[in-house]
């Protein structure tokens, strides 16, 4: 197509990859306040690298050749030796520690993950040792967000705009909320990558996103909207590829307040609402119905019976709970939660309506929410949530702990299992204890989760060696362009 | 003495949402070489209408309804657009009564009287503005050089009125037309562009038409009168003929409403009653609602101008009485 | 008592309409007519969807056997219904606004430019201020301040008219104040009460009028593009800026969503706008007096 | 006229200034429309005031009425000073000073009706006519101003010039003033109908004893309206006198200059359009009163202007002239060169 | 001149200060605060109290008023904390693209104004006439957004000639300028409409006319020039409007102006950048006004009537 920006000049040749991700990017400094958005790691995936990363169920070497526990309170890792920073310089434990450190000290959203760390140390070049006050079960998941930079810049350099990593592209421009320009690193030690060079706009109204995928001047843009999937897979030289994602809707009761306090009231809400239907009627393929308090495609995952969609039954059990002349409540969400998230609270209180709870829809700004999901200051909220780290700690151990105290719900059993879980460090026990805590979770109906987003995927027919990842953070290493 | 125009039963109407009104009817009159004719009437008589057609300018919403009018023995009307361009400013020129509103207040004045040798005779721009000043140092604008560039505003009401002059004069015109080039200034000015429009009539041998309600002015400055009222020329003859001796009532009427400062503070004889709307004109002479001279014929015959001398007129059914009449008082 | 002779004269002129304005007319007074039977007609419920029944074109029959003339939405809610329902939203924003914004515009302009001086000095310099801010961003600022609810919506688009309606007011307060007819007045020796009441409120109205027919066009406008930015009224009540807004994803495939409240808004602000042009000419040559 | 009257309106060095403010390319300042005018009119009696445009004429009749504030110097009705009067009795004096316009529809609210319009007057000074008689009274005045009583219950804009202006001279008599302020009052009317509103307000003068001060700037109006006259040049009286002496024997070269410029009916008898006639004609325009020129303010339009005319500024006083004359050298008319 | 410039400037200066005060306190009393979002949901209660208290937000509020205007003096903001960096810098790169998308605005309203509004002028009351008058209020009855996404999809989606996204080319700006432009061409053209109907009523048109001249000549020359006038005192008005409804387009067009950036930064709380952002502005806005009034004079040289 004319015009666009990305359209390539002689067929073969490398040429910039365009991809537009359908949330801004506003900072690139790894550790600073906007280090867990999505776009944020998905640029910081590019840019930077990180000591493990997941691969799928598995968490793979990447910086970090090997690791080993001397004890349950000490991780130490073996360094690669063949990494070099976008300046030049080579990267040592010393950037390590250094990174490591500024995490553990930073304000940002992270700054919980790194609490518990005493000490980081570097005995040598290639080494690294972390010392934990408690046994930290996540520790190798947590480093999946840790992103090294150099030593040097921290404090000097403009990590913000002007970031040096030691990632296979290497920032070019950086306008916030704009576009990210990179440029591949020629020196990465997996192998450069096979673009010329990758362009991350931002488009904010999806149908441009969408309109510019068509025409040619992105080649690859995700999130789709649930509504356009279709519609977008019969369009000549356009691709569309799918995967079963890490976010997903949960709508929590507040459990500390009446009714919600009678888990009775909470199981007879799911009774009455036909999950299925709603979540295929309004997403079609870009979503699946959820069968645990978190999605499948996140580590700990264990499936759960679905509650049955038996009106009469919400009926009566509410007539038990001693609601039988109806409910008066209110949902809260933010319009920009999630897909068509606006729908799906008026969808599901359509359905409950029908059972005789009367729900006033808050469709409020994001700031206000936030607030008043801290403050516990709601009946009903709904939101999207996103399991960063791929791995069930991430949600269930931060989110349901009747120390957090999200949902007012408060469960001594869950707490045991979650502390434990969360120090250990062995893998197929955590997995086990994370499936003890989604049967509570689910059969307590803390709240209600309807539906786990698919990462859904527009590429052109172009593009070649794209990897879907579930996560919205695919990495473009592998990436080529024919023609 | 040659005819520069001749007017004959010229009428002009206008299209209303009332019905069409005839603001002027059946008017004849002509101004030969270095004569003034004035015109005079109340307002609403018709006189700038009347103007306006000479020059080709009747407004959108009007028409010629009949007549001729012929400038230099030819006649004009139904001109193309075209020719009337090239008479206008060349031949025939037009001064009017308010020279602030008449000139372009965003354009220089020097560019304004350059205009007219740039745009009818294409010369240059150099030459063009040092004509514009010979202009203005005729018309009596002092320094005139340096108030080329000055826009209209900064000129007082009879330096405006000078520049109009100079503009109007600058392509040599045969025929001017003034209307009401005084009635915005005070008398002291008045004086002064009098004056100044006298002087340069007779150097350039100019015919002119000096619209006017002031029939002091029009004593000073006029050598033939045309009286209208209500869109017709009621009487015409010498300011000599006119003033001492009225043919028709009206012009009668107009004299004694002046205060006599011979008189003074006698109650004034004034003229009963409003003149009539155009757009529904009294049967008969469309004086008589108003004129103690009126008897039944005047109610239903409108009076055609009737010559009285030579070049003296009319258009009352008795003149002859009316004059006798004049005279005794 | 003295008599409006705009009052008066109007009907007069009505009757000699254009053509363009008596279908102006019309197409305002059918909406408004809709707009209050609308319930009545197609009764609209924001908590009722269906989701099996989303995104039909128009014409299609929904699961409970109705048919939905204009379609439906993408929570599978009759189109016209909730055009209905939205016009209602709509015309009260626009309405409340304007009327709020032209009282306050009103007394505040009769003040500055009658009195003039200090008065006209702060209520001037408030409005210079406020104007210092493109309108929009105002009320992005105040909405995002106060949060979406109708009322809310109301505030932010009064708090950026009422200096227009100021200005207007001003304007011909100030240019009848000097007239001789209110000088008359003065020489008559009547108080400034009875001068701003009976010579310079009358000859504000006019334009104050005009103002207001063609702002309530334009609020509304304004309420939709509020409504796009997240900011208008909130879910629980639909108004056409809002539905339109959420039938922009759906413009290339559902487009029926976003057509009809879109040709809905068009159509009555234009038929205002017409109007308020026929408003402007009529009163014209009085303001000229 | 033997006995003298005692002073009905009286105006002592009346100064009256605008301040200019300073806009985009212009410099603010002060204008001192009215500069030191002092002016006497009795009961009953008519005072020409004329001059040429921006003299201050307008500026003296509104300082008159109350419209604009004295910058300095008094204005005394019967003797007292409206400045010092308490507001209730300023309220009553105000109400016997009333002010004609020049265009008199600009003067009539065009939303009222004829008789809504003289009514206000009442309204505003409730008892002064009693609500019940109000009708009667407004037939009454329009028949004493030559209107039908028919013509109450039209709008300003169904009458013509005339008419108007009758309206507002209806208007002004309702409310019983002693002395109406004529702001060129008939300057906007063609000559047929302005002899009749001349012939209308001699007649109210007859009848109801008021007192005019008549603004124009007509010479021939004013002498045939007028008792006194007063010749206003750039702010100030440069001669003034009865009607007689001073159209007899204009002693001061504007009023001589004025006098000659002025077209009259009689003009092409003294030879027309030739000049003959003697006229002087004067050279320039009138100054701006922003920088009014020292010494005499004529004096730079001036013929027999001389050295002393530019230092000193001539007093207003009788110089064997028979009336008063500010000019150093008064005399008879000597035309320019 | 001095005079006024110097009344004009303080004016200009009181409504800058008026409009840093009215962002303070909008800002202060929206609900939900900056150290949550930035921490996020997973906050501790007393991580939260010391970011606060970093941030200045527990000092009594006129402290912070007044620490807030010697900021703006100085013009220093404070951080973004969204974007890491001086609120200033990320306000002053997206002035750029604002002040060129709205130059290109109204470089497109002015010219097809202008067209349609003589077009107009010179068909008086003919059908051509309504029909533009009609057309015009169309334009202005429309949200923004929606012409955005119809132009988007009608140029870029489905004729595939012009870009969906700016990127700063002179062809990608061609659909945000027009969006921009459409609602006001309609307005602008009425405006001149108007006004060359007034001025053809003027006399100084009969005198043109009567010197002979044609009436392109009259036209053109004589009262389009003055028809100039009224209209450049309202473009800087438009001038502002361009800027806020850019909101829009740039959210459409992805086009980085600084009004997507004022939403965003309301509903992230970044309140150093929402007042940096809204101070330029309205510098911005004055600045231009005050350069109207200037032009004004060069244009009307009446203004300077009184200058003796
Ligand atoms: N554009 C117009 N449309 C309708 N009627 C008009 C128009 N122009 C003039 N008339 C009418 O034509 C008649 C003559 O008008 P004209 O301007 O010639 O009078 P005049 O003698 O020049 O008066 P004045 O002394 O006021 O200038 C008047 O009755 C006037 O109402
Ligand atoms: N409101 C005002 N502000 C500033 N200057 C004014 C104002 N009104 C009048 N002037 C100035 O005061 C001077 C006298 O004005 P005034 O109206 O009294 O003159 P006049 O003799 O009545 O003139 P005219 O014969 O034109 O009516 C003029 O120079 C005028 O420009
Ligand atoms: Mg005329
Ligand atoms: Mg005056």
């Amino acid at each position: 197509a004319p015009g666009g920006p990305a359209t390539g000049t002689a067929a073969g040749t490398k040429r910039a990859l365009s991809a537009a991700f359908y949330q801004a990017i506003n900072d690139l400094d790894p550790h600073g306040a906007s280090a867990v958005d999505e776009a944020s790691l998905l640029a910081n995936r590019q840019i930077y690298d990180t000591l493990v990363a997941r691969d799928g169920e598995r968490l793979a070497p990447r910086l970090a050749l090997s690791w080993r526990q001397p004890d349950d309170e000490t991780w130490e890792f073996t360094l690669r030796e063949d990494v070099v920073f976008h300046d030049g310089s080579k990267l040592t434990s010393a950037d390590v520690k250094a990174s490591l450190e500024r995490l553990a000290a930073s304000d940002g959203p992270q700054k919980p993950l790194w609490s518990g760390v005493s000490a980081v140390e570097a005995p040598d070049a290639k080494t690294i040792k972390i010392t934990t006050k408690d046994p930290l079960g996540t520790m190798l998941v947590n480093l999946t967000l840790a992103f090294i930079v150099p030593a040097a810049q921290i404090g000097k350099g403009d990590l913000s705009r002007k970031p040096v990593g030691s990632g296979p592209f290497a920032v070019e421009s950086f306008t916030p909320s704009s576009q990210l320009v990179l440029k591949p690193a020629a020196s990465y030690w997996g192998g450069a990558p096979k673009l010329a060079g990758l362009r991350l706009p931002y488009i904010p109204e999806s149908s441009t996103r969408m309109t510019s995928l068509q025409n040619g001047e992105v080649d690859v843009t995700w999130i789709i909207p649930p509504d356009e999937l279709k519609r977008l897979g019969g369009v000549n030289g356009v691709k569309v590829e799918s995967k079963p994602g890490v976010n997903y809707f949960l709508a929590w009761f507040n459990c500390g307040k009446k009714p919600f306090s009678d888990p009775r009231v909470r199981r007879a809400l799911h009774h009455a609402l036909d999950v299925k239907s709603i979540v295929s009627s309004l997403y079609g393929d870009a979503a699946a119905v959820m069968d645990a308090p978190i999605p499948s495609a996140v580590f700990g995952h264990a499936s759960q019976e679905p509650y049955e969609y038996d009106p009469d039954l919400a009926k009566r059990e509410l007539a038990e709970a001693g609601f039988g002349s109806g409910i008066r409540t209110s949902m809260m969400w933010f319009k920009d939660t999630g897909p068509l998230a606006t729908e799906l609270a008026q969808s599901i209180i359509s359905a409950w309506a029908k059972v005789g709870v009367t729900v006033e829809p808050q469709q409020i700004e994001k700031a206000a929410w936030l607030k008043r999901l801290t403050a516990l200051d709601w009946d009903i909220e709904l939101q999207v949530n996103t399991v960063t780290t791929g791995d069930a700690d991430y949600t269930l151990g931060r989110l349901y702990t009747s120390e957090a105290n999200r949902m007012g719900y408060k469960n001594k059993e869950l707490d045991g299992i979650l502390a434990k879980a969360k120090s250990t460090a062995d893998q197929d026990e955590r997995r086990s204890l994370y499936g003890q805590a989604c049967e509570i979770i689910w059969r307590d109906a803390v709240g209600v989760f309807p539906a786990a987003l698919s990462s859904t995927y527009g590429l052109r027919s172009t593009v070649a060696g794209f990897v879907p990842a579930a996560n919205s953070q695919p990495e473009f290493r592998t990436v080529s362009t024919a023609g | 003495m040659v005819n520069l125009l001749e007017v004959e039963d010229l009428a002009v109407e206008f299209d209303t949402p009332k019905g069409p009104l005839r603001a002027v009817r059946g008017v004849s009159f002509e101004v030969g070489e270095c004569e003034t004719l004035a015109i005079v009437g109340e307002s609403g008589s018709g006189k700038s209408v009347t103007a306006q057609t000479l020059m080709g300018l009747v407004p959108l919403t009007a028409r010629i309804a009949g007549g001729r009018v012929t400038i230099e023995g030819r006649d004009v009307v139904g001109l193309p657009d075209r020719e009337w361009r090239e008479l206008r400013g060349e031949r025939i020129a037009m001064i009017f009564q308010d020279p602030l509103s008449a000139l372009n207040p965003s354009l220089t004045v020097g560019y304004q009287i350059a205009e007219m040798f740039r745009r009818h005779r294409g010369t240059r721009r150099a030459e063009a503005r040092r004509r514009a000043a010979e202009l203005m140092t005729q018309v009596g604008i002092p320094d005139a050089e340096r108030r080329l560039d000055d826009h209209p505003h900064r000129f007082s009401g009879g330096m405006r009125q000078r520049v109009m002059i100079a503009m109007a004069l600058a392509l040599d015109p045969r025929l001017l037309i003034a209307d009401e080039p005084t009635t915005a200034l005070d008398v002291t000015v008045q004086a002064q562009i009098l004056r100044l429009l006298r002087q340069r009539q007779q150097a350039e041998r100019l015919g002119m038409i000096l619209i006017s309600h002031d029939l002091g002015v029009v004593a000073r400055a006029a050598d033939r009168v045309a009286v209208m009222y209500a869109g017709r020329i009621v009487e015409t003859g010498t300011v000599a003929e006119v003033y001492e001796r009225p043919a028709h009532p009206y012009t009668l009427g107009l004299m004694r409403a002046v205060p006599d400062p011979r008189d003074a503070g006698a109650p004034l004889e004034a003229i009963d009653g409003q003149p009539p709307d155009l757009a529904a004109p009294p049967e008969g002479c469309a004086f008589h609602p108003r004129c103690p001279f009126a008897r039944d014929v005047c109610r239903t015959d409108d009076p055609a101008p009737r010559t009285l001398g030579p070049r003296r007129a009319s258009a009352c059914h008795f003149a002859e009485e009316v004059i006798v009449n004049g005279l005794r008082a | 008592m003295s008599v409006n002779t705009e009052v008066r004269a109007l009907p007069g002129r009505l009757r000699v309409l254009p053509l363009r304005a008596r279908l102006a007319l019309g197409t305002v007074l059918l909406f408004v007519l809709a707009g209050l039977l609308g319930p009545l007609l197609a009764p609209f419920d924001a908590a009722r969807t269906s989701p099996v029944d989303r995104l039909l074109p128009p014409g299609s029959r929904l699961s409970d056997g109705v048919v939905a003339w204009l379609g439906t939405n993408q929570v599978g809610q009759d189109i016209l219904a909730e055009v209905l329902a939205g016009m209602r939203t709509s015309l009260t924003v626009a309405l409340v606004t304007v009327v709020v914004g032209g009282s306050v515009g009103l007394l505040l302009g009769l003040l500055a430019g009658y009195f003039g001086g200090w008065a006209d000095g702060i209520i001037s310099r408030i409005g210079d201020i406020q104007l210092a801010f493109p309108s929009l961003l105002l009320a992005i600022l105040l909405a995002g301040v106060l949060g979406p609810s109708m009322v809310n919506v109301i505030i932010a688009l009064a708090v950026t008219r009422w200096v227009i309606f100021a200005r207007v007011v001003r304007g011909s307060a100030l240019a009848v104040r000097d007239r001789e007819f209110v000088d008359s007045a003065r020489v008559m020796g009547a108080s400034h009460a009875r001068i701003l009441l009976t010579y310079i409120l009358p000859s504000c109205l006019p334009p104050l009028l005009v103002a207001a027919t063609v702002q309530v066009g334009l609020t509304m406008v304004a309420e939709a593009s509020l409504s796009f930015l997240g900011l208008g009224v909130p879910a629980s009540q639909a108004s056409w800026g809002s539905t339109i807004a959420e039938g922009r994803d759906y413009l290339a495939s559902a487009w029926w969503i976003a057509a009809a409240p879109g040709a809905a808004l068009a159509l009555v602000v234009v038929s205002i706008g017409i109007l308020g042009d026929l408003l402007r000419d009529a009163s014209d040559p009085m303001t000229e007096l | 006229m033997a006995s003298e009257p005692e002073p009905l309106l009286e105006l002592t060095d009346l100064v009256t200034s605008y301040r200019l403010r300073a806009g985009i390319g212009r410099a603010g300042g002060e204008v001192r429309a009215v500069a030191g005018v002092s002016l006497t009119v009795r009961a009953g009696e008519t005072v020409g005031l004329v001059g040429e445009s921006g003299c201050g004429k307008s500026t003296i009749a509104r300082t008159i009425v109350g419209l604009v504030r004295p910058a300095a110097g008094r204005v005394l009705f019967e003797g007292r000073d409206l400045a010092t009067l308490p507001a209730k009795e300023l309220r009553r004096l105000r109400r016997e000073i009333q002010l004609i316009f020049q265009d008199p529809y600009a003067a009539l609210n065009p939303r009222m009706t004829v008789a809504a319009l003289i009514k206000e007057a009442w309204r505003i000074h409730p008892g002064l006519v009693p609500r019940e008689r109000w009708d009667e009274e407004v037939r009454a005045l329009l028949g004493r101003v030559g209107l039908r009583p028919e013509h109450a219950g039209r709008y300003p804009h169904q009458f013509s010039g005339g008419q108007r202006q009758r309206i507002s001279i209806a208007r002004a008599l309702a409310v019983r003033p002693r002395l109406i302020v004529c702001d060129e009052a008939v300057s906007a009317l063609d000559v047929s109908v302005r002899a009749q509103i001349l012939n209308l307000l001699q007649e109210l003068q007859r009848d109801l004893g008021v007192a005019y001060l008549f603004i124009s700037h007509d010479l021939g109006v004013v002498r045939h309206l007028c008792d006194r006259v007063a010749v206003m040049y750039l702010g100030k009286i440069v001669e003034s006198g009865s009607k007689e002496s001073l159209y007899g024997g204009p002693s001061h070269p504007y009023t001589q200059a004025l006098l000659s410029a002025a077209p009259s009916l009689d003009d092409w008898r003294d030879g027309g359009r030739d000049g003959g006639h003697g006229e002087i004609v004067l050279t320039g325009d009138v100054p701006s009163p922003l920088n009014p020129p020292s010494g005499c303010r004529f004096r730079t339009r001036c013929w027999r202007a001389e050295d002393r005319c530019r230092e000193e500024e001539p007093a207003l006083i009788d110089r064997d002239t028979g009336h008063p004359v500010a000019c150093h050298f008064p005399g008879v008319v000597h035309s320019p060169a | 001149m001095t005079a006024f410039l110097g009344r004009r400037l303080a004016q200009a200066l009181l409504q800058i200060w008026g409009a840093i005060t009215i962002v303070f306190i909008a800002l202060r009393v929206l609900p939900g605060d900056p150290a949550e979002l930035i921490l996020g949901s997973q906050a501790t209660p007393e991580a939260l109290e010391t970011l606060r208290a970093q941030l200045g937000l527990r000092d009594p509020l006129i402290v912070q008023y007044f620490d807030h205007l010697r900021a703006v003096v100085t013009l220093d903001f404070g951080q973004s904390w969204r974007q890491g960096v001086s609120a200033l810098d990320a306000t002053m790169e997206r002035l750029g693209p604002t002040l060129t998308l709205s130059a290109w605005a109204m470089v497109i309203t002015i010219l097809l104004g202008f067209a349609t509004g003589s077009f107009a002028a010179r068909r008086a009351n003919t059908w051509a006439d309504h029909l533009v008058s009609v057309s015009s209020l169309v334009g202005q009855a429309l949200p923004p957004f929606w012409i955005g996404i119809m132009l988007s999809l009608i140029f870029a989606r489905w004729l595939q000639i012009l870009p969906s996204t700016a990127d700063g080319s002179m062809v990608s700006l061609l659909l945000p300028a027009l969006t921009l432009a459409l609602p006001f061409v309609g307005w602008l053209g009425r405006l001149v409409r108007t006004g060359i109907l007034e001025e053809m009523n003027q006399d100084y048109v009969r005198t043109a006319h009567a010197k002979g001249l044609s009436h392109r000549v009259v036209f053109y020359v004589h009262v389009l020039r003055n028809t100039l006038v009224p209209v450049v005192t309202m473009l800087g008005l438009l001038m502002g409007y361009f800027i806020a409804n850019g909101v829009i387009v740039e959210v459409i067009f992805a086009w980085p102006g600084i009004g997507s950036l004022l939403v965003d930064s309301i509903t992230f709380r970044d309140y150093a950048v929402v007042e940096a952002v809204l101070t330029v502005i309205t510098v911005c806005y004055i600045l231009l006004n005050l350069l109207v009034d200037v032009l004004y004079v060069y244009l009307d040289p009446r203004i300077q009537l009184e200058n003796a």
